[in-house]
């Protein structure tokens, strides 16, 4: 029964998770002040023998108080959400020299591509390998994210990414990872029969790991 | 029938729309109508701008003169229509049978030249799911004087106008029995809402085929 | 009662002596066509939660069969585990039952009827045998989509969202005839929806009774009113929607086909653009109930009657420019997604004018808690946290993280559980008396009350949790992801309290069914209510009103100080009252 | 695709209700009354360069990974000693007319260690299809006939099994795993008992016939087909040998 988002492993993480607290506490305040007005409208105006409502058919200046403290907090929420959105999401939010990743969903499996030696994406000497992506720590990296069949959608829950991955389309899916270890990826859209099992593990190496790993799988590639 | 108070709102009622309830409820009907033939059309746009290079030119596949020969009559039959109405305000049966009658033979043709259009273009190889396989069109793709698949046009096209004369024939089943309560002298001077109500209805559709003319045969 | 009698128009409701079928069964009395509606829904009610206890048990106890599970055929649960796709057709089909086939024609089929004529003084509908044949269509389209898991391929498994491409090809899913079937059966349905909203709408513009002027219905029709519209505009694109994606399965067109020139994202576009409107057709009425009700219980005006109305004329307008949040994750452009979401957040507002409205009216009232009223409240509390746990996915960062969690389905469910239902259960009660001339048990009531409210919330209040926790929706093993794993307990947890809260649900039946034989006789007005529905008798006749009823003021005048009744029926003519000028409209 | 989406029309679903796709058949015919004694025996052969057949990489999946002593491979083309394995070979001509009884006993394949076992499955029209999955995870079973019904069903734990049925004859039915894109099977249905799928040393024998000439052709999932024709006295044996490859 926990309000506390799971550890996070990504830059912008820590921006959602903070828009996250904040949305908390706003709406963990409403829900206790609307709550217990109501348990002690309950209690005090229950009836009673003898007694009579009061005849009140509103209040303009009430009316007016409680329409502008929503609207204004949700406002800023509106504005404090577009900045993160606008970073994370954003049409020019892909950071320049972030690497490149084919992320190919398919019914149900993740085809993940690398480049090959020409440093490219898209050519004759990309390797692919199921269900493991493979990426170095505090480097940005994006994904090239496509389907074959129906719509996926590529969760990586430590990141705080999710991107639908849309037949026909390419979708740009950034992220930098900020620890090393193994995080898991999961399907969140639902694919059809094997939608549950279709997860995959995102594995974030030190630089030089990271190009020991990709070395060995070339070699293995070529073979 | 022939109550006079029948074509006017419900007596001794709050005044909402100053009009009887049939003609109330068949302009919120057709509300309903324009929303479900604006997601024909949005879908159309949609696919249309976003897979361009699926549209023939607008005479290579379609036949648009005998088209706009049965746009033309669909625009007689509301005149037709508009004449039934105007009779019985008159009082004058006979010549509401005569429009009545004559708007429905002309919805008829409406529907029977479309019919013969839709296998025109299904002999010629053009369907739903775009080329016949073997067929003329299909030929003519593989030249390269046609787009080398019409899937979404044939999609939208069949759709888009299937439905339009799926209307115009509910319409004309409707007319059909308008038109035989015409005869039987069941519409009066006073009291002729079954007449206002198709006639409104007829209208709406005639309307949708001008749009839809101009958008899926022209543009 | 001082009214002028006058004669009522001519209806068809002068005879009595009616055969049983045309009596109740192809009735064309609003009243009995609101009551086979209630018998449906129920009916699909049940259905829906027995197919929500089938997936609770799968979630929940993913190592042991199914109890009574060897029931069900081999292509559903073979030695009573469930398949993927069997669960993946419950998904599907507790959230389509649920939406089209219960919560809706509770609210709209049921209360719409039942309740628009009545409360503004009109003998029936404006068109009685459309509204029959709105019913029949509405029960025709019910049969088709459980047909589903009768044909190959079982039922419809996609989701009640349907996404194309999944749902276009029986490729993807395994689901042959029964996506086909859901997807008529929806178009079928819409047209009963369309035809009611058309009927309805046509009523409360021309057939109020005298002095029913605009601003004193009760803010139950200004809520069913709206409804209406938002039924009559956006359910027309769902079955255009439809449609289309049954050509596509069908007669091979390629609208939603990525690989022939199609759109797929068309789809949720179509869809949201009818299905956040329809979010609101599936919560306005309740809201419109709960007013009522709770102004009737604490003996007090509704506060701001006015702007309650423009509240509700405000979400019907917001309605329908806020259907991208839910697609911020599909692929969508993101600069429109920032426009989705301000217009998310505008709408809000008139939500929670509303609640802060509610509780004004229960403020310095003299509140009597009878059945309806605990629901009310309940209602209130509980679409108080559905309202704020939107805010969180309307806030597109943090919905990547909980786009398709479990937190979006606590949202719903407190929506449309805690929200919806809560004042479907008080609206029963409280109309029950003139439905069928008895009142329901009160202690039953209660009990039922207090044990569907508690587990009510041990069920989906953790849910949220789950959320938190990055649990996906609609998957139908959780243990197959490790950071999942921690969670097992609590799904488990969730599987007992909704058994339970399904339990739960037995004191209703029992009372609803025992209350028409054996119920205490209820009298005109049991509840001391102003509306016109209380001042005939109960259960209402056919025809309703003996004369025609003339309208003095609003419908919640209570505690008013001009009489010594704490309430003051709308009919009722005080000295200072003066005729309203349709009531001597010439013939 | 066509008579997939006629036949699964919404309009037909009530003549088309049941799990299996359609009745046995003949389903009392124990024993298939042989026609003759006759048989043809016979191997298939590969010369040339066999080409390398893709390990698969079943790291993500332990439980199969398991199975296995070294690298799994996927078997497209398993050639021993200069046979080919995994040939479905059929009789195509020379056949009295039927129909055949269909047998009761069922035409198994196995999901084991994430691959198909066998491979190349050979069945009669109406002849039982058990599918058995021997791995503890979800495996789909995906089948894309273009004359049959397609189906796509699962099998969520180990020891399932499920019975299909395919009406018309079809060479070949593939089926697919689309949790593990590497586990492809062919089922070869035809509507006659003459056929054979060879083994590991690329032997086959079809038996039962009747004294004749038949035309007879092996099919291999990516070498193609290879056809022969042989004559068989009553009662005596014919060898055929088809190669494949060069």
């Amino acid at each position: 029964m926990s309000w506390i988002l799971p550890p996070s492993a990504s830059t912008f993480a820590s921006d959602i998770d903070f828009l996250y607290y904040v949305i908390l506490w706003i709406t963990g305040i409403a829900f206790v002040i609307v709550e217990v007005g109501l348990v002690v409208f309950i209690v005090k105006y229950r009836a009673r023998p003898g007694r009579k409502a009061e005849y009140i058919q509103g209040s303009t200046k009430a009316e007016v108080i409680w329409t502008a403290i929503p609207a204004v907090t949700v406002v800023v929420i509106g504005l404090m959400s577009g900045g993160v959105w606008n970073d994370v999401k954003g049409r020019n939010s892909v950071p320049a020299g972030a690497i490149p990743y084919g992320v190919h969903a398919q019914q149900f499996e993740w085809q993940i591509s690398y480049r090959g030696p020409d440093g490219q994406l898209g050519t004759g000497d990309d390797f692919t390998v199921r269900n493991q992506l493979h990426i170095p720590v505090n480097q940005p990296v994006v994904m090239r994210l496509t389907a074959e069949d129906v719509i996926h959608s590529l969760f990586i829950p430590a990141f705080r990414v999710k991107q639908d991955a849309m037949p026909g389309m390419t979708i740009n899916v950034w992220f930098e990872a900020t620890r090393v270890g193994e995080f898991e990826i999961a399907c969140a859209e639902l694919c059809g029969i094997g939608h549950t099992t279709m997860g995959a593990t995102v594995t974030v190496h030190t630089a030089d790991d990271y190009q020991r790993w990709l070395a060995d799988r070339a070699a293995a590639a070529d073979r | 029938m022939a109550d006079p108070a029948m074509m006017r709102p419900p007596a001794r009622r709050e005044i909402g729309a100053d009009v009887y309830n049939e003609k109330l409820g068949i302009w919120i009907f057709l509300g309903s109508e324009v929303m479900f033939f604006t997601a024909l059309i949005g879908a159309y746009i949609i696919v249309r701008f976003g897979s361009p290079e699926f549209w023939a030119l607008p005479n290579q596949i379609l036949n648009v003169p005998v088209t706009a020969i049965n746009t033309f009559l669909l625009i007689c039959s509301s005149v037709t229509m508009v004449k039934a109405f105007a009779s019985i305000q008159d009082g004058d049966q006979k010549k509401l049978q005569l429009y009545m009658v004559a708007t429905v033979i002309i919805g008829a043709a409406f529907v029977g030249v479309q019919a013969y259009e839709y296998t025109t273009l299904v002999h010629e190889g053009f369907l739903p799911s775009g080329y016949a396989a073997g067929s003329h069109l299909a030929e003519l793709a593989a030249r390269g004087e046609l787009p080398a698949s019409v899937s979404v046009y044939g999609s939208s096209f069949y759709t888009m106008t299937g439905f339009h004369g799926f209307h115009v024939s509910m319409g004309v089943v409707c007319m059909v029995f308008v038109t035989w309560k015409a005869f039987k002298g069941k519409y009066t001077k006073e009291d002729h809402r079954g007449v206002e109500v198709i006639g409104l209805y007829w209208h709406f559709v005639d309307l949708v085929w001008i749009i839809l003319f101009t958008i899926v045969y022209l543009v | 009662m001082a009214t002028t009698a006058l004669p009522l128009e001519k209806t068809t409701h002068a005879t009595h002596e009616m055969s049983f079928v045309r009596k109740y069964i192809f009735s064309t009395d609003h009243k009995i066509i609101g009551i086979q509606f209630l018998l449906m829904s129920f009916v699909f009610l049940l259905f829906g939660g027995l197919m929500a206890m089938m997936m609770r048990w799968q979630l929940g106890f993913p190592d042991q069969p199914l109890p009574a599970g060897q029931l069900l055929p081999e292509t559903m649960a073979p030695g009573g585990f469930l398949l993927p796709e069997f669960y993946n057709s419950l998904v599907t089909m507790h959230g389509t039952i649920m939406v089209f086939f219960a919560i809706m024609p509770l609210l709209v089929g049921v209360f719409g009827n039942f309740l628009i004529p009545l409360k503004i003084g009109a003998p029936d509908m404006a068109f009685p045998r459309l509204n029959m044949a709105s019913f029949w269509i509405a029960l025709t389209a019910g049969i088709l989509i459980m047909a589903g898991f009768f044909v190959e391929g079982g039922a419809a498994g996609a989701g009640w969202t349907s996404y194309a491409p999944l749902s276009a090809s029986p490729e993807w899913t395994g689901v042959v005839g029964g996506q086909q079937l859901w997807l008529v059966s929806l178009a079928v349905v819409g047209l009963a929806s369309i035809l009611g909203a058309t009927n309805y709408i046509t009523t409360v513009v021309n057939m109020r009774a005298p002095g029913m002027t605009w601003f004193r219905l009760p803010l139950s029709i200004w809520a069913l009113f709206v409804t209406a519209i938002l039924v009559l505009l956006a359910i027309p694109i769902l079955s255009g929607a439809a449609i289309m994606l049954f050509f596509d399965q069908t007669i091979g067109t390629h609208f939603f086909d990525p690989t022939d020139g199609g759109q797929p994202l068309m789809w949720q576009h179509l869809f949201w653009y009818f299905g956040h409107p329809e979010v609101y057709i599936l919560i306005l009425p309740a809201m419109g109930f709960v007013s009522d009700i709770i102004a009737n219980a604490s003996r007090k005006p509704v506060f701001g009657y006015h702007s309650m109305v423009y509240a509700l004329i405000s979400i019907a307008f917001l309605g329908w420019i806020v259907w991208g949040h839910h697609m911020f994750m599909s692929g969508m452009n993101p600069t429109l997604g920032m426009a989705f979401m301000m217009s998310t957040m505008i709408i809000a507002v008139p939500s929670a004018i509303k609640v802060f409205n509610w509780m004004g009216t229960m403020w310095r009232g003299n509140i009597m808690f009878h059945v309806p009223m605990l629901h009310s409240v309940a209602f209130v509390s509980m679409f108080v946290i559905g309202g704020l746990s939107g805010v969180f996915m309307a806030s597109p960062p943090v919905d990547i993280y909980f786009h398709d969690t479990y937190f979006i389905v606590a949202h719903l469910h407190y929506v449309l559980f805690g929200g919806s239902l809560f004042a479907i259960f008080g609206a029963v009660t409280f109309w029950y008396p003139k439905m069928f001339g008895k009142l329901m048990n009160p202690l039953l009531g209660k009990i039922h009350f207090w044990l569907t409210f508690v587990f009510y919330n041990l069920t989906f209040f953790p849910m949220h949790n789950l959320g938190v926790g990055g649990h996906m929706r609609r998957i139908y093993d959780p243990s197959q992801y490790e950071f999942l794993q921690p969670l097992a307990p609590l799904n488990t947890f969730i599987t007992v309290s909704a058994l339970l809260l399904f339990a739960a649900q037995i004191p209703f039946a029992v009372n609803f069914i025992m209350s028409w034989f054996n119920g205490e006789e209820a009298g005109e007005n049991p509840w001391n209510d102003n509306g016109l529905e209380w001042i005939v008798p109960s259960p209402a006749p056919h025809g309703n009103f003996a004369e025609l009823p003339i309208v003095y003021r609003g419908p919640y005048e209570f505690s008013s100080p001009l009489v010594e009744e704490d309430f003051l029926p709308q009919t009722r003519k005080l000295d200072s009252d003066t005729e309203p000028a349709a009531a001597s409209a010439a013939e | 695709m066509r008579r997939f989406l006629v036949a699964s029309s919404v309009f037909l679903f009530l003549g088309c209700g049941g799990g299996d796709g359609g009745s046995g058949g003949g389903g009392g015919a124990a024993a298939v009354d042989p026609l003759g004694n006759a048989s043809i025996t016979g191997a298939i052969s590969f010369v040339g360069t066999a080409p390398a057949n893709p390990t698969i990489d079943m790291a993500d999946e332990p439980d199969c990974e398991a199975k296995f002593t070294g690298t799994p491979v996927d078997p497209i083309v398993t050639v021993s000693d200069g046979k080919l394995a995994n040939v479905f070979i059929r009789v195509v001509g020379g056949l009295p007319g039927g129909p055949y009884p269909t047998p009761s006993e069922p035409a198994r394949i196995n999901q084991d260690g994430c691959l198909y076992s066998p491979r190349v499955l050979g069945a009669m029209v109406g002849q039982p299809i058990e599918i058995t999955n021997s791995d503890p995870l979800l495996h789909n079973i995906k089948a894309m006939p273009t004359e049959n019904r397609p189906f796509n069903i699962s099998q969520p734990r180990a020891g399932m099994t499920t019975t299909r049925r395919f009406n018309t004859p079809e060479v070949v039915i593939p089926l697919e795993c689309n949790v593990h894109g590497w586990m492809n099977a062919y089922v070869a249905v035809v509507d006659h008992p003459y056929f054979a799928v060879t083994g590991a040393d690329g032997s086959f024998t079809i038996g039962g016939l009747p004294a004749g000439t038949y035309q007879v052709e092996a099919w291999h999932e990516t070498l193609g087909t290879q056809s022969g024709e042989v004559t068989v006295e009553a009662d005596g044996s014919a060898t055929l040998d088809l190669t494949f490859g060069g």
